[in-house]
């Protein structure tokens, strides 16, 4: 299982913060591909990923227990 | 005593200076972030800022360690809340204290730059006519919905 | 209340924070001079400031002028503390508002520095060794006896 | 009657912290001539000079009545 939290717009968009993905070994971009099968209108284009709050790449592979947090561009301050 | 906190009760100034004062450190710059009513012509009711906590943290120290070493001899604070604000409330105080004056303003100014790019926090804007998350980092173009421009 | 003032109470950051606050205003910052205990190998143990007040006073005020009309948009104010000061105790306080932070970081450093250069107001270090009015007004070559090297 | 204030090191040389001197339409570098003659010892050539407050030059010209401050290099902040 992956968890995979959302924030923002995102969050709205998908109508809530977190989603289990059954996956394991598997990069960004793929956990990408099988997330927008179910969320087909999410926007994950503009999105910096984390995985584990550690910033991360779309060729990073995720393992099984693994946070993966898409983090839309951020306006704190 | 945090140095670095994401937060939702509200932020104190006198609190997060007393966190970097040192007797050997002349300067202290703080910075407050507050929130704004108006925004060229649009007025602002309130707003809700979103993070995610844990990695947020992290970021503000990370921020922290990264002007330690550019600015030897400095000290430095976060704290941003989040939760909702109403106008002029405190959204984000940045405390640093240095031996000299020139660091304590120039680490300040980094770390609300770094802030406003990589630290996991955002902003919904709540206006009479509306509201939306604000997306971009710099505050120049924000967009409905969390989308960004492609 | 006084934008601009030269007293010998102690200071309080939350009051002259509270001067500059606006609604439009989203960005304070802040500058808080303290008593330094060590300056290179030299330990303080008190110092003393002393004023023209009159004229001391009107050029803070000289100062925020200026800034007003450098960074327009900005609100400033400035306090000074006189008479004998202890180790941490604040000497002078700087707060400016502006709708962007920026112009808040630039006018807060350009208020620091005239102050160094103009304005009226003189220390004099306490040390375990003797005493001495420090003349050179960017704090690099103190000179005994207000005189300087000529 | 011209009104002198003197600061900081200046002050503790002069041992006082106000001087009068009888005088009416002198010019700064003519007070200073003046001052030194009862207080050989100050060293004033470091010092700014103000006219009522006021920031002036060594050519400014002074009238009875007018408080001319020496000011030596400050060092507030």
């Amino acid at each position: 299982m992956i968890k995979i939290l959302l924030f923002a717009g995102l969050r709205e968009e998908a109508g809530k913060s977190e989603i289990e993905i059954k996956a394991d070994n598997l990069s960004i971009s793929g956990l990408k591909q099988q997330l927008l099968e179910t969320y087909n209108s999410l926007n994950l284009n503009g999105a910096m990923i984390a995985v584990n709050e550690e910033y991360a790449t779309e060729d990073t592979v995720v393992k099984s227990g693994d946070v993966v947090a898409f983090i839309p561009p951020v306006s704190g301050g | 005593m945090e140095l670095f906190e994401v937060k939702s009760e509200p932020l104190s100034l006198e609190d997060i200076t007393k966190k970097v004062e040192r007797r050997e450190a002349g300067a202290i710059t703080t910075f407050i972030g507050t929130v704004r009513e108006w925004t060229k012509e649009k007025r602002t009711l309130y707003l809700e800022y979103q993070a995610y906590e844990p990695m947020a943290a992290k970021m503000l120290a990370q921020i922290g360690k990264e002007a330690e070493e550019k600015w030897p001899g400095t000290k430095m604070a976060i704290s941003h809340r989040i939760g909702r604000l109403e106008i002029s409330d405190i959204a984000v105080l940045i405390a640093v204290s240095s031996p000299h004056r020139k660091a304590a303003y120039e680490a300040n100014e980094y770390a609300i730059e770094r802030i406003k790019d990589i630290v996991p926090i955002w902003k919904k804007e709540h206006w009479e006519s509306g509201e939306e998350w604000i997306g971009n980092q710099k505050e120049t173009v924000p967009y409905p919905s969390g989308r960004p421009h492609l």
